[in-house]
């Protein structure tokens, strides 16, 4: 199954699948920031992730800058730390790039994850590897891209995208940390793989897997 | 765990409370969202400093809010920054047409939240300008990575820029007197204890009865060296070395000497690390010409100390004599 | 035992010396025999205050010696009072012709050498008076035992007698004004974990994890209660009971509310349970009108609280709200 | 053999018996004052005798008043506390009793001990009962006056009241404190011979240890 665009319901089910994913993962994802962080990057993105498909729930949205502008409040205004701004400045670029449409098509989802990826680096000013959920964002969006001029599938591309971050996911293990708290720790950082890493991944597991479902 | 509270989960909301009623002389508080802020704010004409992070610090930064010091705190959870909303309500709570300071330590979900804040602010007409505070020499500094932590110097900062900001110096003044104490300021600390995050109910790390950890951060993250218990002298001379170094600080220097307790020590502990940090100052030549004892930048429960040091000249020490009146730190008036 | 010491033995003489250093706009220490004495004793025509008790309750009382409160503090061992020697002595260098008042805590150790040295000053034509602080209502008071222990209450009488003293009252009515206090403030504290004395090693006393000691004594003296852990606001009812009955404090009444730490407790805990106590008081119509929050009479690093309430009017007010100008406690300059 | 009077050495003699036993049994004194006080008295009676000790090894006297006047001082500035006031004012009245002799009879002894309890109780106000000192002073001086009314002899007289001062020491096991530290107890004082009157048995038995000798 090929697929040219991603409507506003599937974009809301990506966002729904990545709530159950961190849900059934906030242990793992606690566990890696507690051997170099400060054990709450679980408990912060199921919070963050709860919220947001509380409001989405609560007022409906008509068009895909309204969506990802709220997910992006909402995960500002509910995470705090580190990732409540990250994750948050992604979604909200996301939504500006998208505009009042209610679908995309791939170069229109491309260019708004693009930005999402810009969005990240102007806030956290993190670079390829300094062990940070840019590490996984970065490979990603490139293979999403590399995929789409071959195949012109977005469903392809996700796939293509998601086998990227994990890779880069695992990359991050040899690493020394260069950002955000894991910092403070240098060299003890080595060893371990970066939460937002992982929890990013599985923002493009979600991806992957909803789009494929149609 | 042992401690007073009830519902972990309210420990920041009944605490803020209880600080408003007590101090309701010289704060407000807001509940939705919640902010510290001078019950006189926002002071027409007048740069606002605000100040925020996660609790279990204090009296950082509630207990500095006040005539001469800060316009408004904001308290994340514990440990946790706050978001960028509060920050911003608080922002626009002291905003009096002359612009807002924001004073962030620097840990990167602090840095993040506040700067979003003051995006924010900022399309809402307010000038906002930020200073980050890094006076933590346990960590090195490198342009390729998140640098130096923010700890007890930061008290030295809000102090010296609120009065700065009282005397009506513009917004641009206020921040290059910040930064100039930021580029002053330099301290490292010791923990011989453990603290007890309340949600989280047990030690944030652990150390074996005879073992200390040199350079600890002030939400227990790991320092330099963990090694084994000294005599207050040599753990002394363990903190200032390093500190003194980093300027460096050296002989005809004029300094603020600042010995911080981190929660759980007695008094009588942090005289003698005191007596000691002063005595090693003399040695070398540096003259102590003002002096802060006492727990001001605290981790909860923690048994532990931090020196500072500051340089001073002349302004920064008429700054720092000039009149603040909050619940923490107070003198003439 | 980890403490930030060196050798035990010399604990108190360190601290009183770094004290000394951090403070020399305050205070002058003498070493032999050790006291603290404000910078400008004595104070011709002003009657002088002193008081003085074991070391590791501190800011108590060396924290409080300056402008508008004591004239000279005489520190002991750890919780050890000290010898009338060194009470003469400080006696002798705050005696400005006004006569001097000995406020002392009600242990017998403490009364009897207070009272060894007031008689002592008398040979030597120092017109003494003495008054006994026993605030502690852990204890039941009887004529026929040694009553009430002094403790937080303690700071109050300190403050209001030495604006007393400073605004020029004669000898006898700074004793009748401490008095007054003393008739009229009531305490009662809670020990979460034991405390441990440098020279000993080891605690006190223990305590389960789960258990608290109701009632406990400034030097970990056993209270009222020993019983399993419970929420602040419970643990607030149980302290706050027994000090209202007491006097009794009723519905009209105006007081000073002071939540003291007692050396190991964050902050942020002590607000809880002061939001609590405010809470209390209110709902029984008795107005809080002045407060207090803090470390102010600590048991070395116990965790743990006292209530302190104190019953005001007008004379009183004034005299709290005068400027004071010490170590731990400065308002009005 | 028997004495009409005791002399500056044999007081002196007495004094350095009294060291002796504190030094002897001060794990003792101290196991006592921990069950009911604050576990410092047997460092309290053995600093304050060494002290005295030194002082008069340091400047030898020549009259009964100097010696105990001496020692009262000695005693209340070098041990505070409760016993540092109570056995240097005992010691201090004592001195003043006895004047500027070098010689005591035995009246002149019971009137200097009489002396000495009365200022102990000037101080402390304990009365009888009370568990303190004051059960084995009160007795002990007793049963000194009753035996020397019928044997004129002042080491019958120590010996009658060192078996006082033992069933006076005895005797406070049962009592419920009601003065110094212990009241704090309350009821829970009960069962526990009291410090103080313990270490001033001592002072009888070296009392009547050191007019045996001669
Ligand atoms: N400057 C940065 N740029 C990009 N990502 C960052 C940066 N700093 C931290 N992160 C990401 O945030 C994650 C930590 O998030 P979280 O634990 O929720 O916040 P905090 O560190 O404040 O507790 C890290 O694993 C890392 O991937
Ligand atoms: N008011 C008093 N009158 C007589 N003796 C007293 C009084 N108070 C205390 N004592 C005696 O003092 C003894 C305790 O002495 P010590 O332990 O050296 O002092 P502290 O109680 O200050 O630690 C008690 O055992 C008791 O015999
Ligand atoms: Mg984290
Ligand atoms: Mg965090
Ligand atoms: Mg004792
Ligand atoms: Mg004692």
């Amino acid at each position: 199954m090929t697929n040219d665009t991603i409507s506003l319901d599937q974009l809301t089910g990506w966002l729904t699948r990545f709530r159950d994913l961190v849900t059934e993962q906030v242990s793992y994802l606690t566990e890696l920031d507690s051997a170099i962080g400060d054990a709450d990057h679980g408990s912060n993105m199921t919070r963050g992730m709860d919220a947001v498909l509380g409001k989405i729930q609560a007022s409906p949205v008509v068009a895909v800058d309204e969506l990802f502008k709220g997910v992006g409040m909402t995960l500002v205004t509910s995470v705090g730390g580190a990732s409540g701004p990250l994750y948050g400045t992604f979604f909200l670029r996301i939504g500006t790039s998208a505009g009042p449409v209610s679908t995309l098509d791939a170069p229109g989802l491309a260019a708004a994850l693009r930005a999402g990826l810009g969005g990240v680096v102007a806030r956290g000013k993190a670079e390829a590897g300094d062990k940070t959920m840019f590490d996984v964002l970065a490979p990603a969006l490139d293979a999403f891209d590399a995929d789409l001029v071959v195949f012109s599938d977005i469903s392809s591309a996700a796939r293509a995208a998601y086998s990227a971050a994990q890779a880069g996911r695992d990359a991050t293990a040899p690493l020394i940390a260069r950002k955000g708290r894991a910092s403070y720790l240098g060299e003890r950082s080595i060893g371990h793989i970066d939460p937002g890493a992982a929890s990013t991944s599985l923002l493009f597991q979600a991806l992957a897997e909803i789009l494929d479902k149609e | 765990m042992k401690k007073l509270v009830n519902d972990p989960k309210n420990v920041v909301a009944e605490a803020v409370a209880g600080f408003g009623a007590a101090h309701a002389d010289i704060v407000r508080i807001s509940t939705e969202p919640i902010y510290i802020v001078r019950t006189e704010a926002p002071v027409a004409g007048k740069v606002g400093l605000v100040s925020g992070g996660g609790s279990g610090h204090e009296p950082l930064h509630g207990g500095f809010v006040g005539f001469g010091m800060l316009d408004a705190a904001v308290p994340g959870a514990v440990f946790t920054s706050p978001t960028p909303d509060p920050i911003l309500a608080a922002t626009k709570a002291v905003d009096g047409g002359a612009g807002v300071l924001h004073i962030v330590k620097n840990y990167t979900g602090d840095v993040l939240n506040f700067e979003t804040a003051a995006d924010l602010a900022a399309a809402d007409g307010i000038e906002v300008r930020s200073v980050i505070v890094n006076d933590d020499v346990a960590v090195k500094d490198s342009l390729y990575t998140a640098g130096r932590r923010g700890v007890a110097g930061t008290v030295l900062v809000e102090k010296i820029a609120g009065a700065s900001a009282e005397r009506g110096d513009a917004l641009e003044t206020v921040a290059a007197i910040a930064e100039r104490v930021i580029s002053g300021v330099r301290s490292m600390g010791v923990a011989l204890t453990p603290c007890v995050v309340p949600h989280a109910g047990e030690g944030s790390f652990t150390l074996a009865d005879d073992e200390i950890e040199i350079g600890i951060g002030i939400h227990g993250e790991p320092g330099r060296a963990r090694i084994k218990l000294e005599p207050a002298d040599a753990i002394v001379d363990r903190l200032l070395g390093p500190i003194l170094e980093d300027i460096p600080f050296v002989a005809g220097d004029e300094v603020l000497l600042f010995v911080n307790g981190m929660g759980g020590t007695p008094q009588i502990e942090l005289y003698i690390v005191f007596r000691r940090a002063a005595e090693v100052l003399a040695e070398q030549g540096i003259e102590v010409s003002r002096t802060l004892v006492g727990n001001f930048t605290t981790s909860l429960e923690m048994q532990g100390t931090s020196i500072t040091v500051l340089k001073l000249d002349d302004e920064l020490t008429a700054l720092w004599d000039a009149p603040v009146q909050t619940a923490a730190l107070r003198w003439g008036r």
